[in-house]
């Protein structure tokens, strides 16, 4: 069975420059700083970055914005981080705002096989520009197109060897439904269990849709 | 007119008496945070953050933060016995499905049909929307707490929002330092003002028509 | 605060004939018995019955359809339910197939404030019959509409006096999303424990969504 | 003719040769069933059950089935180590999203171009399509697990399929215990024979036109 744990190293040679990239976290809180860590130790970039948001300029995703590894963040709000505005506003990044509970529904959609959602979440705002609306029992929904990514990127909390996943509380945020829309999902772990490790019912995100692990500071 | 270091405090205990016990709110960022600090006495709510919980407690003492019990403002809080976490397509969830029965916000504008405008400045400040769209648009309740005027001592409550508007849902209510307005079908309806202001100044501090309530009464401070 | 905790009897008395039941379970495997036992003390009748399935004749939703309770059952499969099928075929009783997963989202969307899905199931045989569907990055959607209904009847294995959820293994199927889908959640609960007695992390659904809990055989 | 309590098996232990070591795998009610038992040395697949559960073992020892660990046909299962459950929402989830290396399943009909038809016979027999069109439209490969023959010694390969079909994704591989196809777009290749049998007998038994692989070999028992 192929080994699911590989090293920082090997986590970077994998991500090539240009990538599409959910990045679990909120403001921080759930993001994979080791993984951003090392991609930063190389000189890719031109990635495109979904996430929650960009968290601080000296911070996870902020990381990233700040050393210019990001042509474009789908994101709903960057209010805790003036080096992104600053650069959206420069030009040199692109910044699409999406609604949090719109960007989180549209990444499950992406994971779970659906071609979007219908959310009344935007309707009669700027959102809606250029989407198509739907009527349905009376009411107006936008559609809003499913969202996958080449990599997500993931924090978590625990993991046995076949990649089954737990989250530290707030941390969990956007990582769960993350592990299904990538083409490739890769957890950065806190601690490694043995298999068996886990209760079945403690696990959050199954190994089925996790890729790779990598071990963090902790484990 | 009400001092400035007055008027959050103000603000804050006003909202807090719109809760009924066992109420699940989302408090916004700034003066909604104030509000739970606020509660009369008997009445308990449960916190909802739209980072993924359930039964957010007060920040822990020194030395007790726990790296991943974090509030949407990236602050650390604490968990309430009872609380629960989940991921943010629940919390989201729980937003839009209508599971709140409350959300506090504050705002750039309301205009005098009680729409609001909080989430950009176009060309100046394009913070994101976040959840504010979402919690406008699915909360049973929206209720915005703000001061009457900007720092420029401009009237927030307008005739016609000229910022992006963040959800064509209506407030349900709107509390200043001065004034509480019930929104209704047909606009705006002054319910009390402050005991230091006026119905004149209020009008005077306000750009948009509103009907006053017949019952109008000073707010209880 | 309110009280959720009620008896059998409150609990039959606040459910009329003629309303729509989301009913939780697998087979029966997830089933609140006892609500569908003290329902049947009583002459209630004409309900509209959302499930996975109708179970066996004599188990879980079963005992409904076998003493012609039901008008309408929206399932995705009535297999093991030969008198179901009866029914069905005599004209008794509607029966609306649903394909489990689509069956499944339709009733997470209610709960979520969505307008409904987008899936690809169902595209190009006889389910897609009457539905608008949609093109999305090339691809052909269904467009099914949100399912909510008055009532949610649920099976869980641990609460606490506000009402937060744990389930037993297989037991959780579609009692989860379930929970936010109806006008008033009803748990039927193995386990009471103190407020404080669920770690935050292990609680499946918040307590927000649910209404009023009945105490089981085992509590 | 192939007798008939040789087919079970037959079937079983060709389709369990499809696998590759780790793959998630669905197995239908039935004959795919049989498949787990008949893994070679060295193959660990993790078996996916509809109603929730990754990592499901087998049938519990007697007096140790536990009343809410079941697999979708409502049989007593158990938890291999590194099992995980799961709600509905989630389940189908990994079966939409593509995450499913393979789905095996029964069938009534599989038309020339690999349709398949395996819920319901209008009129006579609708169990319902449960979890099976979400199954075929999802997983990465979708292998029909079948007798060559129905109980009336019909064919079920047919040219087109006149019972209502599960989905317009087309099947990727028919195991029998005649004969083993694979679908490709211009419709059925047969790629292994029985040696009890023969191509003529196989074109006799079934009511489509296939193709032949030209490297067409014997099925390996």
């Amino acid at each position: 069975m192929k080994k699911k744990l590989i090293t920082l190293h090997e986590f970077s040679e994998r991500i090539p420059s240009g990538a599409t990239l959910l990045i679990g976290g909120f403001l921080g809180d759930g993001t994979p700083d080791l993984l951003i860590d090392e991609i930063l130790k190389t000189d890719k970039g031109g990635f495109t970055v979904i996430a929650n948001d960009t968290a601080f300029p000296d911070q996870g995703i902020g990381k990233l914005i700040s050393q210019k590894r990001v042509k474009k963040a789908i994101v709903s709000h960057i209010g805790t981080n003036p080096e992104t505005q600053k650069q959206m506003i420069e030009g040199s990044l692109i910044v699409e705002l999406i609604p949090q509970g719109t960007l989180a529904e549209r990444i499950r959609a992406g994971g779970f096989g659906l071609g979007g959602i219908l959310t009344p979440t935007g309707i009669g705002t700027i959102v809606e520009n250029g989407k198509p609306k739907l009527h349905i029992d009376g009411k107006e929904y936008l559609v809003e197109s499913a969202i996958k990514a080449d990599f997500a990127l993931l924090k978590a909390k625990k993991a046995d060897f076949y990649g089954n996943l737990t989250f530290a509380y707030t941390a969990r945020n956007f990582n769960t439904f993350m592990a299904f829309a990538a083409n490739c999902t890769i957890a950065e772990i806190d601690e490694l269990v043995p298999i068996g490790g886990l209760n079945p019912e403690e696990v959050v995100v199954p190994h089925a849709v996790v890729d790779c692990l990598i071990r963090g500071n902790r484990s | 007119m009400i001092a400035e270091d007055k008027a959050k405090g103000y603000i804050a205990r006003r909202v807090a008496k719109e809760f009924k016990d066992g109420d699940v709110v989302n408090l916004g960022i700034g003066i909604p945070t104030l509000v739970a600090n606020c509660l009369p006495p008997g009445i308990q709510i449960f916190l909802h953050s739209e980072n993924g919980l359930l039964g957010m407690g007060p920040i822990p003492p020194e030395g007790y933060e726990h790296p991943n019990i974090r509030n949407a403002g990236s602050s650390s809080v604490s968990f309430l016995p009872g609380g629960a976490i989940f991921d943010s397509a629940v919390s989201f969830g729980l937003i839009r499905g209508g599971h709140l029965d409350a959300t506090v916000l504050g705002a750039l504008e309301v205009d005098e049909k009680g729409h609001l405008a909080n989430w950009m400045v176009p060309g100046k400040m394009i913070p994101g929307m976040g959840g504010a769209m979402d919690l406008v648009t699915g909360a049973k309740r929206v209720i915005v707490a703000m001061t009457h005027v900007n720092k420029n001592g401009s009237p927030k409550i307008v005739k016609t929002c000229l910022l992006p508007l963040t959800s064509i849902r209506k407030v349900d209510l709107i509390v200043t330092e001065y004034a509480v307005f019930r929104v209704e079908d047909t606009g705006l309806v002054l319910i009390e003002y402050s005991e230091e202001s006026s119905v004149e100044e209020i009008k005077g501090l306000t750009a948009a028509h509103f009907d006053i309530d017949p019952r109008l009464k000073t707010i209880e401070r």
